[in-house]
């Protein structure tokens, strides 16, 4: 070795005992320190005290319910006596369908606006006190007997027999007038088939036997309550072997409707007009073509007289090709067509004639006889009520009235502004509210008594087809509430009604009696609406109440949902000349613009106006969150140089409104449309001022209130109030991205891969995992979806999804698991569409062609998500599904970036938990908002116990509802099953359940004979970006559209 | 070696021509124990003083070879062996992915090894009686020093000292132990 | 500083610092050994434990051990749901309405059952909340041979508790507390067992 | 006459009379023709004792006033970093200006901006020196200072922007009680903790085995005894002797040869976190070299931005001279032209592939809603250094700094496009959305900023700015050396006993 390079070693013993110990010392500290400081927090569990036996069977937690909502029975789902989520009853006969209220109707009941107890409101002139159930009852009792005639109870028009007894038994009793209103009642149909039949009951349209379909206007589709989208769908399938072949769908109409926009071919007409055209085709047929029974009837003849064709054409701007075109094949199809009105055109001044019209028109082509216009099923649409409400007022400014029961009805809201209600209320000397809040009637009133929510109080109600549904309680009321039954009960005993005086008894009988141990029967309710109600039933059911024959009956009616009475009597045939009179005076349309009113898909007339998740649903057509704009026809909007959101002016004569203008494709360019059901002022936190108020523009004309055709000026304003858009761009151009499977029947009749193509995926150089045993996947036939968005709002209520509100659309953190994209098509075009088609030039817009896809977590097996992920928070299970693990994830978001779908969800604020530090409030508004929105008490009530609620920084998205497909396997387990395949209906995902027309089809595709396997095989599927190579488990079906003339 | 209170004898050069020419001059002379403290690096000292160049790149490969070796056992061991999972379709050991950090590591380990065993070598390599730290030797300013230790077999400091200034080395000085350290 | 005692000192840190790991890992389930107190105190030995007849100093045959009541007795639920769910105090009164009647404890369980009020028993197994376990899918487990996953039978073919695999002995305990660390790691142990062919899928218990 | 005899060195005194060319000495040719003379590093007609002083000034003195104000300056920036991030940590990423689709924003594109700034630094000590480029030895000390305070400021953009940051340390794979759960290494985030970790420690120790033999400078020259004691700590005891000469030019070498390809590798992971995504206009092979261009060319730009800062305001004109900015300006074009280069190629392979998400996403990044910043980036990043075609406009400060800076405006902005317009539209024209700063985005990016000057000046006050003993190595040692001791006696200098 170098004698340069010596090199010493070091000695181990250098470091002494002493020094040894210091250091570990230090170190155990530490650890110990550590450990001792993280204890988890002490949690109780707490028993029952006397568990109930029905508790017992260990069916799972969840138990079901059947009752009955806003005019549709509903099947509820709760956990722990409080209900969870809504979905369609499976065994419903009445052919009621459920609206987007119902599927949103737990943010209505758990809503902490909601009044907390009577309160004597001293008509705003001091803050509301409360006052109690004892001084509010008996005080209305001893002024109704007072008040003899002149009491009048204001309510809303759904009832059922007991209500509409008890309510006779206290006009009987104490003279109590009632007058019933209704904001959205469609007067229209009522009066032609008054006048042409003798009774107000309109025949069912039977869509489900129907091939040709042709729409004056109607609004099926936007107003599901009526249950006919069930029926649509059932034919809009163009594989044979589903049935009698693909149904034809033709609408006119002047705004572009959900309805309109799954129209096989649709025509612009506005509204105005439409009677006129309507006319116009009936002249065509009964007059020119000689068709059907009508042909040899002088009088029709008389008074088609004037709607030549060519005349009509001229006058509104139809080509006559297009009329005696759409006749011919009325023709053609007689006995297999049906024509469809009662949309908002209806309620325009030339409605009744549209409907009288249309009446014509069906009995023409013999809709009645082939059984397309059920006779046996038909029902009295829900008056307006326009004319007594008038009255009433009148009335009111009259000193008539001295006591005014409110029930369920918003009229200083809704009202017409000429009937000027609130000046008429101030007149009354004593206002009792029985709505659910302090809303604008209730301010105006002495005291609000409030109502329980149906979900809270018996009561029940009259369906279709001569079935009667039991409302019965899914929840003990959350507030000191009544229900309206037990209160007009209790008011009955009061004025001596003896089924009254029976059922309190009875009920003050059962709270004296100690609570019976958990036995068979149920145990009689302190509720008098239930001995009421029981009393009634007796008689319906054929047993004596209180016998076990009578209980077993009753538990069935209310295990099974409904009771199948009677059917109705069937509508009359012969054609009374008074309806033919509709048609003579056709008032004139008016010459400049009209203005067109209308019930959004979500809101309808308000009455859920502080309803978080109907606000932030997208409306199916503008895509607008959180308010409402005036549409107004493309052509007309560039003209007038205006954007997205630019303030607007709608002068109708006897109001004004201002409200953001909105580029509505498919729009006549004469006609401009508002949203009705916003602008509430006084619903609670999170609703209040949300949108403009249209309700007062509508007018009151001979008993009815109009809200189409009504002339009116729009003026630009300056201001920009930018709309909460849920959607980036709405045209789509197929040719170069095709991401949505459409085509004509006639193409898919000779190539059944039509409208699937694509760039080819390129091979992957990796093999694949395998999956042997269960494996998720969906379809979605885009046949059968009309883009209603049910599925959207059934989801958030299973997975616990918060509500963002508009500062959080318009910040882009919406935070819904699902959305229905919709996009108009761009038509095919030689040289290709170049960059600007995304702002939808005119030729695309102007008659759209539209498309909807509902879009969520494809699940793919090659997930761009799953690979970015650095911190193992997502990736594939051994069943297929990209799973979310919401504990481990970090949050960088990469995921959500590389999703080509773009259908995961960050959780940018703490939405599950109130952040308590005012300087952070301050700092950002958008906490109070969001706390405002989720966390107020018993809005928690809502949360689906299986699944967890995220907190802020994690990603979050559809799970294929993973609790259900677990509960799954937990049965299996249970029931000793293998697990290695499923069976079709094993698991359905909230979306599937709430869908009403069944086009979400879920399963396990390994399955041997599973549905969605064939359905995933079937030509007509697509997979969306096969170029991208992420091979997603979700295919879509083509939307084909049906051509055949 | 008898043990005497000096510890060396140091003189200092002016450019770094002169101190390279000294530097052979001591070698050929048989001085074992000595060594130029110089401000900068002088191209050329070790063959001047004999030394051979230096072993730190066999440690770099070394360490280099480790590093790959952990990046590789770590990823392969945590991705294939521990809790293979199924990422987005592709194979549990999908080496693409692995390779960034192999070479990662690589770097790391060779990269930080080098400055530790450059520094500890450095430390450990020093003539066997380097010049007292508080002697102002100014080898860090702007002189090229050079020091000739008292442990060397040839030494004696008379002889030392002569020989330093027949080099033209200025400032020629014995160091002793205790006195003027 | 003597350049010497450098690389000792490096050595006897990292030393360290490993004992503090391990440590830590050791300690990442500060859930075991945790041992509320209970509003009331509820032998389990006393009533699932095993009988011990011995003469009393009258001279009777006495029990002095348990009387061996089955756990699915009072968790009435653990074969049929997710939760094993703690006893209502209606079950404790199918016996104490005529037994026990000096015993401090069951008077003042019988307060409770007189307020009608439910007895706020402190949760001692408790899982964190992301974690969806389920008592019933464990139990029910069945292999090919159709024997429950979790032995029922010891090596010698006597009847076992089940509960043992997670709860441990808890009729031999006077006071129920953890007796397994409840980590993922655990879980995973039985879950990666060959045999068990126990799902490993993270949507298998969060969700 | 030889090299060294009538050195040209001692005529040239400062900025003023360097020409960027080299001087040429008639006739003094090996075989009679012109002698070319690169001009000294060194202006001034320093000696090496000079160069001490000059440079460990501003370690020894209680700093200027200037020097208070720009620190005072620095650290307000610095606070009002600190404070975003407290409301940041406490609120939750809503105050930022992220959201579906854009779910990332200004702290990843800060992110990439500083970890590109970082990377010249590494890379001007690492390849110059192997290059064997000496101007670099008066600016490689603070272009690597440069580089460890950019990395720092990087290296808190991945923590905040994680929703949950108090569960970073799992990307860690450390063993644990979870099964045990590791990471994700198919994830080019995973990488990313790999490299930016590395890249920090090996600039770290490359910074530091060059700061020893200054050290010592300074220690020797430290009256107070714990200052001497604390830099003699700090230097490991620095001799000087050349038998730590030997290993320390080994390891430095070899720093230098690993670091360069570190910088490469380390740019080129961060592009991977956008070129393993399926994103159009991410998806695509060209961004690592696009990356690393783009690294190389803000990099330098800050380079620039800081040496014309230090130029002026410590008085280093002696040392970094208007050959060393030329020497930058040159390279600054020179990526400036790649990084242009790079761009044109993107559009080309746009229209060549044929594909559409791609020829989309490259009309809509130029001519779409982000139009205005595709604009900006194009104009500062490859037609403002065109300017550098002109001499004058190479040696001019001014020139220098502004370019630099709109250099670096450029950049962020080219990060911003590239983060932006790819998430904001891609495949799904339902899922398109906008994006924009928020108040707190601002907040936070000038914090960063604070914090990096903040750092750089602290450094400024406690280390020599520049590689002293590097610097005396470059210098004319007939002018540098040290004055005679001894009076000239009988043993006449070497040179003449040599002849």
């Amino acid at each position: 070795m170098n004698p340069n390079e010596t090199s010493a070693r070091p000695e181990l013993s250098a470091v002494d005992r002493r020094e040894f110990l210091r250091l570990s010392g230090t170190l155990a500290a530490a650890a110990a320190l550590a450990s001792a400081g993280c204890q988890p927090p002490q949690e109780a569990t707490i028993p029952f005290h006397d568990m109930p036996e029905s508790l017992v069977d260990g069916l799972g937690p969840a138990r079901f319910f059947h009752t009955v909502l806003d005019g549709s029975p509903v099947l509820v789902k709760t956990r722990e006596g409080r209900p969870i989520l809504l979905a369609p009853s499976p065994n419903d006969g009445s052919g009621r369908g459920l609206t987007l209220r119902h599927h949103a109707a737990l943010m209505d009941l758990y809503d902490p606006d909601r009044a907390r107890g009577p309160l004597s409101v001293r008509r705003g002139t001091g803050a509301p006190v409360a006052s109690s159930w004892s001084a509010v009852a008996s005080d209305v009792a001893s002024r109704l007997k007072a008040a003899g005639r002149k009491a009048v109870l204001l309510r809303g028009p759904a009832s059922g027999p007991a209500l509409g007894a008890a309510v006779a038994a206290l006009s009987e009793r104490s003279g109590l007038r009632e007058v019933v209103w209704s904001p959205l009642g469609s007067d229209a149909a009522r009066e032609a088939w008054t006048r042409a039949f003798g009774s107000g009951r309109v025949a069912r349209p039977r869509l489900d036997r129907a091939d040709l379909v042709v729409g004056l206007g109607s609004e099926f589709l936007d107003r599901p309550g009526d249950g006919l989208e069930k029926d649509f769908a059932a034919r809009r399938s163009p594989d044979p072997a589903d049935g009698r072949g693909m149904s034809r769908f033709v609408q006119l109409e002047g705004r572009l409707t959900l309805t309109g926009a799954n129209a096989d071919r649709r025509i612009r007409v506005r509204d105005s007009q439409l009677a006129a055209v309507a006319a116009a085709l009936a002249h065509e047929l009964v007059v020119v073509r000689k068709v059907g029974p009508l042909a040899a009837d002088a009088a029709v003849a008389r008074a088609l007289a004037p709607y030549a064709a060519d005349v009509v054409a001229r006058q509104a701007g139809v080509p006559a090709s297009v009329l005696t075109g759409l006749a011919a094949e009325l023709a053609a199809a007689s006995g297999r067509a049906v024509v469809v009105a009662g949309g908002s055109a209806s309620s325009a001044p030339s409605g009744p004639a549209l409907e009288a019209a249309a009446l014509l028109l069906n009995l023409a082509i013999g809709a009645f006889d082939a059984g397309l216009l059920d006779r046996t099923d038909a029902e009295e649409p829900y008056a307006g009520g326009g004319a007594a409400l008038a009255a009433l007022a009148e009335e009111m400014r009259a000193g008539k009235v001295e006591l005014l029961l409110v029930a369920g009805v918003n009229p200083v809201y809704d009202a017409p502004v000429s009937l000027n209600f609130a000046e008429a209320l101030a007149k009354i000397p004593w206002v009792v509210s029985l709505n659910d809040r302090l809303d604008e009637t209730s301010l105006l009133a002495d005291v609000l008594a409030p109502a329980s929510h149906p979900l809270e109080c018996w009561g029940d109600v009259s369906l279709p087809r001569g079935f009667v549904a039991i409302q019965q309680p899914v929840i003990q009321p959350l507030f000191d509430t009544r229900g309206l039954l037990d209160l007009l009960v209790d008011w009955g005993a009061a004025v001596d009604d003896p089924a009254a005086v029976a059922a309190v008894a009875a009920a003050r009988a059962a709270l004296a009696k100690p609570p019976l141990p958990a036995s068979a029967a149920p145990p009689p309710s302190p509720s008098v609406a239930w001995h009421y109600l029981r009393a009634a039933w007796a008689t319906r059911l054929g047993h004596e109440a209180g016998t076990p024959a009578f209980d077993a009956a009753w538990n069935e009616v209310l295990r099974s949902g409904s009771w199948q009475g009677p059917a109705p009597a069937a509508v009359g045939t012969g054609l009374a000349p008074a309806a033919l009179a509709l048609l003579a005076g056709l008032p004139p349309a008016p010459s400049g613009l009209e203005l067109q009113l209308y019930p959004p898909i979500a809101l309808a007339d308000g009455r859920a106006g502080n309803n978080g998740w109907l606000h932030e649903l997208p409306d199916p057509i503008t895509r607008i969150t959180w308010g409402g704009a005036l549409s107004i026809a493309p052509r007309r909007f560039d003209e007038m140089k205006l954007r997205n959101g630019d303030l607007v002016e709608v002068d109708a004569g006897h109001a004004k409104v201002v409200a953001p203008a909105y580029r509505h494709a498919g729009m006549h360019d004469d006609e401009v449309a508002l949203p009705l059901g916003l602008g509430r002022t006084a619903c609670g936190a999170i609703g209040a001022g949300v949108g403009p108020n249209a309700f007062p523009l509508r007018l009151l004309a001979d008993g009815r209130v109009l809200a189409a055709g009504l002339p009116v000026t729009i003026r630009k304003l300056s201001g920009n109030e930018p709309l909460a858009l849920a959607q980036g761009s709405d045209v789509i151009d197929r040719d170069r991205r095709p991401l949505v499977p459409v085509t004509t029947l006639t193409a898919y009749e000779k190539d059944a891969k039509a409208g699937t193509e694509q760039v080819e995926g390129g091979p992957s150089i990796w093999p694949s995992h395998p999956y042997p045993n269960a494996r998720w996947a969906m379809a979605i036939d885009l046949s059968r979806c009309n883009g209603c968005g049910k599925c959207v709002i059934g989801c958030q209520a299973e997975n616990n999804v918060p509500v963002v509100g508009r500062h959080g659309i318009l910040d882009g953190r919406e935070m819904s698991w699902m959305r229905v994209d919709r996009y108009y098509d761009a038509p095919k075009k030689d040289g290709r569409w170049d960059a600007e088609v995304w702002d939808g030039p005119l030729e695309v817009v102007e008659e759209p062609l539209t498309l909807f896809t509902p879009m969520l977590c494809q699940h793919c097996e090659n997930a761009p998500c799953e690979t970015v992920c650095p911190f193992v928070a997502t990736m594939h299970s051994a069943d297929g599904l990209n799973q979310q693990v919401y504990n481990r994830c970090v949050g960088t978001r990469y995921c959500a970036n590389n999703c080509p779908f773009k259908v995961r969800r960050f959780n940018f604020w703490e939405y599950g938990k109130k952040q308590e530090s005012a300087l952070m409030r301050a700092l950002e508004p958008r906490i109070k908002r969001n706390a405002e929105l989720n966390t107020r008490v018993p809005m928690q009530m809502k949360n689906n116990p299986e699944v967890t609620v995220r907190s802020r920084g994690v990603m979050e998205k559809c799970s294929f509802c993973i609790q259900r497909i677990r509960a799954a396997t937990s049965d299996a387990t249970r029931g000793g099953r293998k697990k290695d395949h499923y069976p079709d209906g094993a698991v359905v995902p909230a979306c599937m359940e709430a869908c009403p027309t069944g086009a979400i089809t879920f399963g396990d595709v390994n399955a041997p004979g599973a549905k969605v396997a064939a359905l995933a095989a079937h030509p007509r599927a697509m997979k969306l970006l096969e170029s991208v190579g992420v091979k997603p488990a979700v295919s879509y079906l083509t939307k084909v559209r049906n051509d055949k003339a | 070696m008898m043990p005497t209170s000096t510890k060396g004898v140091l003189g200092h050069f002016r450019e770094p021509d002169e101190a390279l020419a000294a530097a052979a001059k001591v070698r050929d002379a048989g001085w074992k124990h000595f060594d130029f403290l110089t401000p900068f690096p002088i191209h050329g000292m070790e063959e001047a003083m004999g030394q051979r160049r230096s072993w730190i790149p066999i440690a770099t490969a070394v360490l280099a070879a480790c590093g790959i070796l952990f990046a590789q056992g770590l990823q392969n061991y945590v991705m294939v062996w521990d809790w293979p999972m199924n990422f987005g379709g592709k194979p549990h050991a999908s080496w693409p992915a692995f390779i960034p950090i192999t070479f990662e590591a690589m770097v790391f380990w060779a990269a930080l090894g080098t400055a530790l065993v450059a520094i500890v070598a450095g430390k450990r390599d020093t003539v066997p009686q380097p010049p007292p730290m508080v002697v102002e030797t100014g080898a860090t300013v702007d002189r090229f020093v050079l020091w000739i230790s008292a442990t060397d077999p040839k030494w004696n400091p008379a002889e030392a000292e002569t020989f330093v200034r027949s080099l033209g080395a200025q400032g020629v000085r014995l160091v002793d132990g205790g006195a003027d350290a | 500083m003597n350049g010497r005692r450098m690389p000792v000192r490096i050595l006897s840190l990292l030393l360290a610092a490993g004992l503090a790991g391990s440590l830590a890992y050791g300690l990442s389930n500060a859930r075991k050994g945790y041992e509320p107190r209970q509003p009331i105190l509820f032998r389990h030995t006393r009533m699932a434990g095993v009988p011990v007849w011995q003469k009393d100093a009258k001279g009777e045959m006495v029990n002095v051990g348990g009387f061996g009541i089955p756990c699915v007795y009072c968790h009435t639920m653990a074969y049929k749901g997710r939760h094993s769910t703690v006893p209502s105090t209606a079950v404790c009164m199918n016996c104490h309405t005529s037994v026990g009647l000096n015993k401090e404890w069951v008077l003042k369980m019988k307060e409770y059952w007189d307020r009608g009020e439910p007895i706020p028993w402190v949760k001692v197994h408790d899982l964190p909340d992301f974690v969806y376990y389920d008592h019933s899918a464990h139990l029910n487990a069945k292999d090919e041979k159709g024997e429950p996953k979790i032995p029922v039978k010891d090596a010698e073919g006597r009847r076992i508790n089940p509960c043992e695999a997670c709860h441990g002995k808890v009729e031999q305990e006077e006071i129920v507390r953890v007796q397994v660390n409840f980590n993922m790691q655990w879980c995973l142990d039985c879950h990666r067992k060959p045999e068990m062919k126990a799902p490993t899928d993270c949507v298998a218990c969060h969700r | 006459m030889t090299r060294h005899d009538a050195s040209p060195y001692a005529t040239v005194m400062g900025d003023g009379q360097l020409t960027g060319r080299p001087i040429v000495l008639a006739g003094a040719g090996p075989y009679g023709g012109d002698l070319e003379v690169p001009e000294p590093l060194v202006t001034g007609g320093k000696t090496w004792a000079d160069v001490d002083r000059d440079i460990c000034m501003h370690a020894e003195r209680f700093p200027t006033r200037r020097w208070w104000i720009a620190f005072a300056v620095a650290l307000s920036f610095l606070g009002l970093l600190v404070f975003s991030v407290g409301v940041l940590l406490y609120d939750g990423m809503g105050i930022l200006g992220v959201n579906h689709p854009v779910g990332w924003g200004s702290f990843i594109i800060n992110f990439v901006f500083w970890i590109g700034i970082g990377h010249a630094g590494t890379l001007i000590s690492a390849v110059l020196f192997l290059f064997r480029q000496q101007w670099r030895t008066g600016i490689n000390r603070a272009a690597e200072a440069m580089t460890l305070f950019a990395v720092a400021c990087a290296g808190i953009f991945p923590v905040l922007h994680l929703g949950r940051a108090w569960f970073a340390y799992w990307l860690v794979p450390y063993p644990n009680a979870r099964g045990p759960l590791w990471v994700n290494f198919n994830s080019p985030l995973a990488w990313d903790i790999f490299a930016i970790s590395t890249y920090g420690l090996v600039s770290l120790a490359f910074w530091y085995v060059g700061l020893l033999p200054d050290l010592a400078t300074v220690r020797d020259r430290a009256t107070h005894p714990w200052r001497k004691k604390l830099y003699n700590a700090m230097s490991f005891g620095w001799t000087g002797s050349h038998r730590m000469w030997r290993h320390y030019e080994s390891a430095y070498m070899i720093l230098a040869a690993l670091a360069t390809p570190l910088v490469f590798s380390v740019h080129t992971i961060v592009s991977f976190d956008f070129a393993t995504s399926v994103i159009p206009g991410w998806h695509t092979t060209i961004f690592p070299p696009y990356f690393v261009i783009g690294a190389i060319f803000s990099g330098f730009a800050m380079v620039i931005t800081l040496m014309t800062f230090m130029r002026g305001y410590f008085g280093m004109k002696n040392y970094i001279t208007l050959n060393h900015m030329e020497a930058m300006a040159k390279i600054l074009m020179l990526t400036g032209m790649l990084v242009g280069f790079a761009y044109s190629t993107e559009f080309f392979m746009a229209w060549y592939s044929g594909s559409e998400w791609e020829g989309f996403v490259f009309r809509n990044r130029a001519f779409g809603p982000y139009g205005w910043a595709y604009f900006i980036m194009f104009t500062c990043n490859a037609i403002v250094p065109q300017v550098f075609w002109w001499k004058k406009a190479r040696r001019n400060t001014w020139v220098l700094f502004v370019v630099s800076i709109l250099v670096n405006v450029g950049m962020w902005f080219e990060r911003y496009v590239i983060v932006v317009t790819s998430l904001h539209r891609d495949f799904l024209p339902s899922s398109w959305g906008m994006y924009a700063l928020t108040r707190w985005d601002y907040a936070i990016l000038l914090g960063s900023f604070g914090l990096f000057f903040t750092l750089f000046l602290l450094f400024v006050r406690v280390l020599p700015v520049v590689a002293i003993s590097e610097v005396k190595g470059v210098m004319d040692p007939k002018v540098a050396r040290s004055a005679p001791e001894d009076p000239p006696t009988a043993a006449a200098p070497l040179a003449a006993q040599e002849a």
